[in-house]
């Protein structure tokens, strides 16, 4: 089997991550959108790194996983301030930017 | 001795005084900037008794490392050229200063900031003449901006943010471009043989027709925009309008006068062959400038966008005689700066006089007042003719030398150029018949003539318009030596008679 | 299941079947995780994907993240993620109609574009040879390979990634953190409250929720001596949440008898 | 060349006077005039002394100069501040001096109920230093100084009574014409000093022979603008009729006597240059022409006493010039008749002056009449000038217009018979407008206004209209007796072999008399024996009502320079505003509006960035791809 099929499948969960994160409302949904983008630049690593026959890639893959669960602390919990203040999870709601 | 070391920190000195009066005494805050600016007009006068004339080299050499990192210097050193802008700019601050007594009242911020302006403005305008490293030399070209920015913006009448605005964006377009270049000058001279912003060096450096030409546009179109050449004048008239007649004496007679200068200093220096590679051009631009000018001010209804527009058309006059490239169009070229700088402040002040005195700018509001302010209506009377280059007068001198000097290589400009001095009688006598003569209109009849104070301040800028116009020799002495050497320089020789090809 | 995606992951054609089963599905879990309306169901699509990829991940010589992926995302990440989601609103669905105008079809024509160029430059890349594999790095066990790489190579970014998580979990307990604007009221001053207020029906302490109601859940409302429900009974972080049944449903009056117990 | 030191005191004695008594102000109204009469007489007499030492010496030696001080110089540009005193200077010197001295004795008369009588004596003062100047200058642009001086003088005097608007247009109108025309002295400057590499007289007449005819031809059409727009010659005419807004002492002095002919002045001391360029010289002869008819015809239907004057000297400059134009065989008869002229014509406006103090300022002939009476002196005064403007042996006139009639007969072929007869048709009309003039003034029926007391003037008005007439009677003898000045000024003129002489003097003489026997006659039937109405007619012909209007002159510039400059000065201003501003105008608002609609996309939403970041990614990628290949 050809490996490239791996990244192809990278390429297209990526996309479809990154729409997600357009489309969606739901701050939780978007925030999982991402992780779903970050694991698929993971899975080019891991395939890029079968390519070239060393683990390097895979230490990034690592790496990757470690600051995308310390994004998902953070970003949680400032989810949770803004439901707090107020009272929902939607990103357009959090669009002072605009006044 | 360091001399224009000297003459630069001695207005800084006074306006570090004047920060220390106390601000309730606003009369002691005058006398003191007066003070100062006489002070300075004594000593750049001593030091230009020492001045060879006939040396061409720079004088008063001054070099001092200062960001050895990149090849920068605080070098000065002045040739006739800077020492006859130098002289115009120190004598006529105290005459500003004594004229506009009372111009900072109206301001925004006080008085002491006011005058700490105009001498920390006195200070760059020697500095900027004075510069010979090129970097120091934008330093304060852009930092004159700034005192003149508040100047307007703070003191100045009617829209005077806007005003103030749109010279400081101008000024700051032209700037940047100049950085541009001077940066590319820095790069080049990096591969030539060391980088360095040092003048003498640049000058040597080895470039493609390509990079002079494109360069040579960076530091011209900055000067043009100072030296308002048409089309990128409009903001002249505007700031002239809004700033205070002091100020605007500053800024036509001096900070203007930067752009002829860097003219000569740098682009024909620098760039001797895009020189002429755009000369044609340029000259097209200064007789479009010169009659331009001239139709505008006689289309103008305010006195004091009349006289911006009377300036517009006397640079364009200085910018053909620096490209006419003959002796006799550099050496007029450069006493038309200096002549220059005396008949617009004659024309600002006695005009900002009789402006502040009726509370108005417009001509028609005034009327007849050579029968209720003789003294006044005179002197305004005088400072027209001087305008419009009326012989025996300073302006004649440099007018004529410039046509002359354009002649002789360019006929049909100046032949061209030489109609403006028939607009210049109509832009002079319809705001002098306007204002000065016909029945005293209502409003006119209790103006108030000169006092002894204004009196005593326009007295030394008529001496010198009508004493250099019968005895131009001093000047033009000190003159003639450095502008035969940037002709010679350049590889020009004046044109011999042609005896009409006979 | 890790050691069957071992086993297979050790010759090409059991890869072959893995992937062609394993990766379609994972795109449409992805794909599902854009449609579902409930964020809660995006979240148990989103841990198929996420063990899916561990899947890929152990099948191509990496096993060590692939038990990294499982435990980390699917164990802790989404657990997180659904601890949030319990506290937002489990229920609360979104409504998938488009609030800014013109953005979906943007979206989706760049998301198209993105991806149809991915795919394509993809297709035209060439390597000039085939997969090298990581048999050889990994001769001595994957871990084994990993961690020398990671305590040598990349021995401070290791450091720095730690610090990272340790910077990211304060900053989370600071965030999450909420600061009292008033004093918190005493016991004493919670007594007083009670007894001072307009009526006194309440000084011997809320009625609890689902008492004599015909249902005992947390969020339905308690009745009253007249039939009427208590509002009163609910916890207001539920109201607030909007996760409450309309009280009214449940008044006596409109009870329907003939109903059975149950529901 | 001899030097002296003693020519720059007639020009500073003037012109300390203007200096001293206006910048001492109010304080010399009482001495003032006396002093600035007395300056000018001494100047007068400086000259006297400068012609009897000029009499001692042998022709060679009399040209005299005097360097001052290096004025300019600038490369081989070098100007000096030098004077020259020769023959011709000298009679200049002398007419300025004299007439002008008479004048300031005139005028302590007749501005002596005007407050600002000092501010009138020091620009007249101002005047003859000015005026000195053109005529002692030795190069081009020395009399360029004193060219523009007497410019500057002359719109100062017009506009002495400034506060009437229509005196204060006068006066800039002049300034301004005489610019376009300064304008021409200035090309001639330049091209002589880029073809000659000099601008002096002795320089340029050194060098003429070495210059090609087109240079010299080109300098000489220039120096011709130059003397249109002083001597108020067709084209440039226009502006003499409104000066006579000045004081009646200016417009005889300025207006009639001395500043006008300066363009005579320039001409004839041109000479090197004109007999070199014959197409220019032709130039000069046909502006003479045109300009002596030009003002002939606008004199016949003046009312206005100054400006009836003003159009004779209008044409009487017109003969100055075409005999100037006719070479070497003109000149001398060009300086003659300018001399005469300046005695008989400043005579009369002295003479307009004192009817007008008598009549309270009254300057419409129509409302004169048997004044003859009341102002004996005055009648016999402007009566002798009269009789020598008309040419009647043996008056002033008869001798140099006469010659000059001749001379234009004696130009040769087909321009001669032209030249003499426009002279001949110019005397004509000269003897009716003159005529009419004096039938208007002096004889007839009253025709004053109630409040008119008409009254002879005073000595010291009286005293220099009849030195002035004495002037008019003998100077034309004792100029042409013996060709005195004729063989006086001959050293400077190129010698010239005589023509063949188309008709002999004798009969150019009963003809120019005939004609002017005929336009007195007419002149006597149309208004003498017909009587004169009080309100100018209505009911005339198209000719007259054109003549009345300056021949159209004025509505001429209007249309063709006025009008077109007023909208070409309107829409600049315009095009300013809205174009060039505009243009930085539009570039801060373009950038405005890319600001305001870029704006748009930071609508706040974190999605929509999102999608930016996504279209960003994808064009990145891209632009990498289509590189890479």
């Amino acid at each position: 089997m050809d490996v490239a099929n791996y990244l192809y499948l990278s390429a297209l969960l990526f996309t479809i991550g990154a729409v997600g994160v357009i489309v969606r409302r739901n701050a939780i949904v978007v925030f999982m959108c991402i992780e779903l983008m970050l694991n698929a630049a993971n899975l080019s690593f891991v395939t890029f790194s079968r390519i070239n026959g060393d683990l390097n890639g895979q230490v990034i893959a690592f790496f990757t996983m470690v600051v995308a669960a310390c994004e998902v602390v953070v970003g949680l919990a400032i989810i949770v301030m803004i439901y707090r203040s107020r009272r929902s999870a939607s990103v357009d709601d959090a669009s002072l930017l605009s006044r | 001795m360091m001399w224009l070391t000297i003459l630069m920190l001695l207005p800084i000195v006074g306006a570090g005084a004047i920060a220390i009066l106390p601000k309730k005494n606003e009369k002691l805050t005058k006398q003191a900037a007066l003070a100062t600016t006489l002070i300075v007009m004594a000593t750049t006068m001593a030091m230009a008794r020492g001045f060879e004339r006939d040396n061409v080299e720079l004088q008063y050499v001054e070099k001092y490392s200062w960001i050895p990192a990149f090849g920068i210097n605080y070098a000065l050193g002045i040739d006739g050229l800077a020492l006859v802008l130098i002289l115009m700019s120190t004598i006529l601050a105290p005459v500003v200063v004594l004229a506009g007594w009372n111009e900072s009242h109206g301001g925004r911020w006080s008085v002491k900031t006011f005058y700490i302006l105009i001498l920390v403005l006195e200070t760059m305008m020697i500095g900027v003449f004075a510069a010979t490293d090129l970097f120091l030399f934008y330093v304060i070209f852009e930092a004159m901006l700034i005192p003149v920015y508040f100047l307007i913006g703070g003191y100045g009448t009617g829209e005077r943010s806007a005003a103030a605005v749109k010279f400081l964006i101008y000024s700051l377009f032209g700037g940047l471009l100049m950085l541009a270049s001077i940066i590319a000058l820095y790069v080049i001279s990096g591969a030539q043989g060391g980088h360095s912003f040092d003048l003498t060096q640049l000058s040597d450096l080895e470039m493609s027709s390509t990079t002079q030409n494109l360069l040579f546009l960076g530091f011209f179109i900055a000067f043009a925009i100072k030296a308002p050449l048409w089309p990128l004048h409009t903001w002249l008239p505007d700031a002239a309008h809004s700033a205070t007649p002091g100020t605007s004496v500053l800024l036509l007679g001096v900070l203007d006068k930067v752009g002829t200068f860097g003219m000569i200093r740098y682009c024909l220096t620098l760039f001797p062959e895009a020189s002429k590679t755009f000369t044609p051009l340029i000259l097209v631009l200064a007789v479009i400038s010169i009659i331009y000018g001239a139709i505008l001010a006689i289309g103008q209804r305010d006195l004091k966008r009349l006289i911006a527009f009377t300036s517009i058309s006397h640079f364009g006059f200085i910018t053909m005689g620096i490209f006419a490239m003959t002796s006799q169009g550099h050496s007029g070229a450069t006493l038309y700066m200096f002549n220059h700088g005396f008949s617009t402040a004659a024309l600002f002040l006695v005009g900002g006089w009789m402006m502040t005195r009726r509370g108005s700018s417009k001509i028609a509001d005034f009327g007849g007042l050579q029968r209720i302010t003789p003294v006044m209506a005179w002197m305004f009377f005088l400072a027209g003719m001087s305008s419009l280059a009326l012989p025996g007068l300073s302006s004649f001198v440099s007018e004529f030398l410039v046509l002359v000097g354009t002649f002789t290589r360019y006929p049909v400009h100046a032949v061209i150029a030489t109609f403006g001095v028939v607009l210049a009688a109509l832009y002079i006598l319809i705001p002098v018949q306007k204002a000065l003569h016909g029945p005293t209109t209502p409003g006119n009849e209790a103006l108030s003539d000169l006092n002894l104070r204004e009196k005593i301040a326009i007295a030394p800028i008529m001496a010198i318009i009508i004493s250099l116009g019968f005895y131009p020799s001093p000047l033009l002495n000190v003159i003639n030596p450095a502008a035969s050497h940037v002709i010679a320089q350049l590889g020009f020789t004046d044109p011999v008679p042609t005896s009409g090809g006979k | 299941m890790s050691e069957l995606a071992m086993q297979v992951g050790q010759s090409a054609a059991p890869e072959a079947v893995l992937f062609w089963i394993l990766a379609p599905l994972t795109l449409i879990a992805a794909l599902g995780m854009l449609l579902v309306k409930k964020a809660v169901h995006s979240a148990i699509l989103m841990a198929f994907v996420m063990v899916a990829l561990a899947v890929f991940y152990i099948a191509q010589g990496a096993p060590f993240l692939g038990i990294v992926q499982i435990v980390v995302y699917t164990g802790a990440v989404m657990m997180l993620f659904l601890f949030i989601l319990m506290l937002v609103g489990v229920d609360s669905s979104d409504s998938l109609t488009e609030s800014i105008r013109g953005l979906r079809p943007i979206a989706i024509t760049a998301a198209v574009g993105f991806g149809g160029l991915m795919v394509s430059l993809l297709g035209r890349a060439t390597l000039g040879r085939g997969a090298v594999g990581v048999e050889a790095a990994n001769a001595d066990g994957n871990v084994e390979a990993i961690a020398q790489l990671l305590f040598s190579t990349f021995v401070w970014p290791f450091e720095a990634v730690s610090a990272l998580l340790i910077t990211a979990a304060l900053g989370a307990m600071v965030l999450a953190h909420h600061h009292r604007i008033q004093e918190r009221p005493t016991q004493r001053q919670l007594s007083i409250d009670r007894f001072r207020k307009d009526s006194l029906g309440a000084a011997a302490g809320l009625p609890a929720p689902g008492v004599f109601a015909r249902h005992n859940a947390v969020d339905v409302p308690a009745l009253l001596p007249d039939g009427s429900p208590a509002s009163a009974s609910i916890n207001a972080s539920l109201k607030a949440r909007g996760d409450l049944q309309n009280s009214s449903i449940f008044e006596l009056g409109t009870v329907d008898t003939s109903a059975s117990e149950e529901k | 060349m001899m030097t002296s030191t003693g020519l720059v005191y007639l020009i500073a004695l003037p012109l300390a006077g203007a200096a001293i008594l206006l910048l001492a102000g109010r304080r010399s109204d009482k001495w003032g005039h006396l002093l600035a009469t007395g300056l000018s007489a001494a100047s007068f007499f400086l000259g006297l002394y400068q012609l009897s030492l000029m009499l001692g010496r042998s022709s060679a030696q009399r040209p005299i100069g005097q360097k001052l001080f290096e004025w300019i110089s600038v490369g081989t540009f070098k100007i000096d501040a030098g004077l020259l005193l020769d023959q011709l200077s000298i009679c200049f010197v002398l007419l300025i001096t004299g007439v002008g001295t008479i004048i300031h004795i005139y005028s302590i008369a007749y501005m002596s109920h005007d407050l600002d009588r000092r501010r009138f004596f020091a620009f007249l003062n101002f005047f003859i230093a000015a005026m000195l100047l053109l005529v002692l200058g030795d190069s081009y642009l020395n009399l360029y100084v004193g060219w523009e001086g007497v410019g500057l003088a002359s719109y100062l005097l017009i506009g002495f009574w400034n506060q009437k608007p229509a005196y204060a247009t006068a006066s800039k109108k002049a300034f301004i014409m005489n610019r376009v025309g300064d304008m021409g002295l200035s090309f001639a400057v330049m091209i002589a000093f880029a073809t000659m590499g000099t601008v002096s007289f002795s320089g340029i007449k050194a060098a003429a022979e070495q210059t090609s005819t087109a240079a010299l031809t080109g300098i000489g059409i220039m120096l011709l603008i130059a003397a249109t727009g002083k001597s108020a010659q067709f084209p440039l005419q226009a502006w003499l009729g409104d000066a006579m807004a000045g004081p009646t002492p200016v417009s005889a002095l300025i207006h009639a006597a001395t500043m006008v002919t300066a363009g005579v002045y320039l001409i004839t001391r041109s000479n090197f240059i004109f007999d070199a360029a014959p197409t220019a010289q032709l130039l000069v002869v046909i502006v003479g022409a045109i300009t002596l008819l030009f003002g002939a015809l606008i004199g016949t239907a003046k009312d206005d006493i100054k400006k009836a004057l003003a159009a004779s000297t209008m044409s009487q400059i017109g003969y100055m010039i075409l005999a100037a134009g006719l070479g070497p065989v003109g000149y001398a008869f060009a300086i003659m008749h300018l001399l005469t002229h300046g005695f008989f014509k400043a005579g009369m406006f002295l003479g307009a002056g004192s009817v007008m103090h008598g009549m309270n300022d009254e300057v419409n002939m129509r409302k004169y009449g048997a004044l003859r009476k009341f102002m004996p002196i005055t009648f016999i005064t402007f009566g002798l000038g009269y009789l020598a403007i008309l040419g009647v042996p043996p008056f002033a006139g008869f001798y140099s217009k006469d010659m000059i009639i001749e001379t234009a007969f004696n130009a040769g072929g087909i321009k001669g018979i032209i030249l003499g007869s426009v002279t001949l048709l110019g005397a004509g009309i000269t003897a009716f407008y003159m005529t009419r003039v004096m039938i208007l003034t002096f004889t007839g029926t009253s025709r004053w206004d109630e409040k008119a007391h008409p009254h002879e003037s005073p000595w010291l008005m009286w005293l220099p209209m009849a030195i002035l007439a004495v002037g008019s009677v003998t100077s034309g003898y004792l100029l042409s007796n013996g060709d005195a000045l004729a063989h006086w000024l001959s050293p400077l003129f190129e010698s010239h072999e005589e023509h063949h002489e188309l008709l002999p003097p004798i009969v150019v003489s009963a003809l120019a008399l005939t004609l002017v026997a005929i336009g007195v006659a007419i002149a006597f039937l149309k208004y003498s024996r017909s009587g004169v109405d009080a309100v100018a007619p209505s009911d005339v012909s198209i000719l007259t009502t054109i003549a009345r209007q300056d021949l159209m002159q004025d509505r001429f510039n209007e249309v063709v320079f006025m009008r077109p400059g007023q909208v070409l000065t309107s829409a600049l201003v315009k095009t300013d505003e809205v174009i060039i501003d505009g243009a930085v105008h539009g570039v801060a608002r373009s950038a405005l509006g890319v600001g305001a609609s870029l704006r748009g996309l930071q609508n706040g939403f974190v999605r929509s960035y999102a999608a930016l970041i996504l279209i960003g990614a994808l064009a990145l990628i891209a632009a990498i791809w289509v590189v890479a290949q």
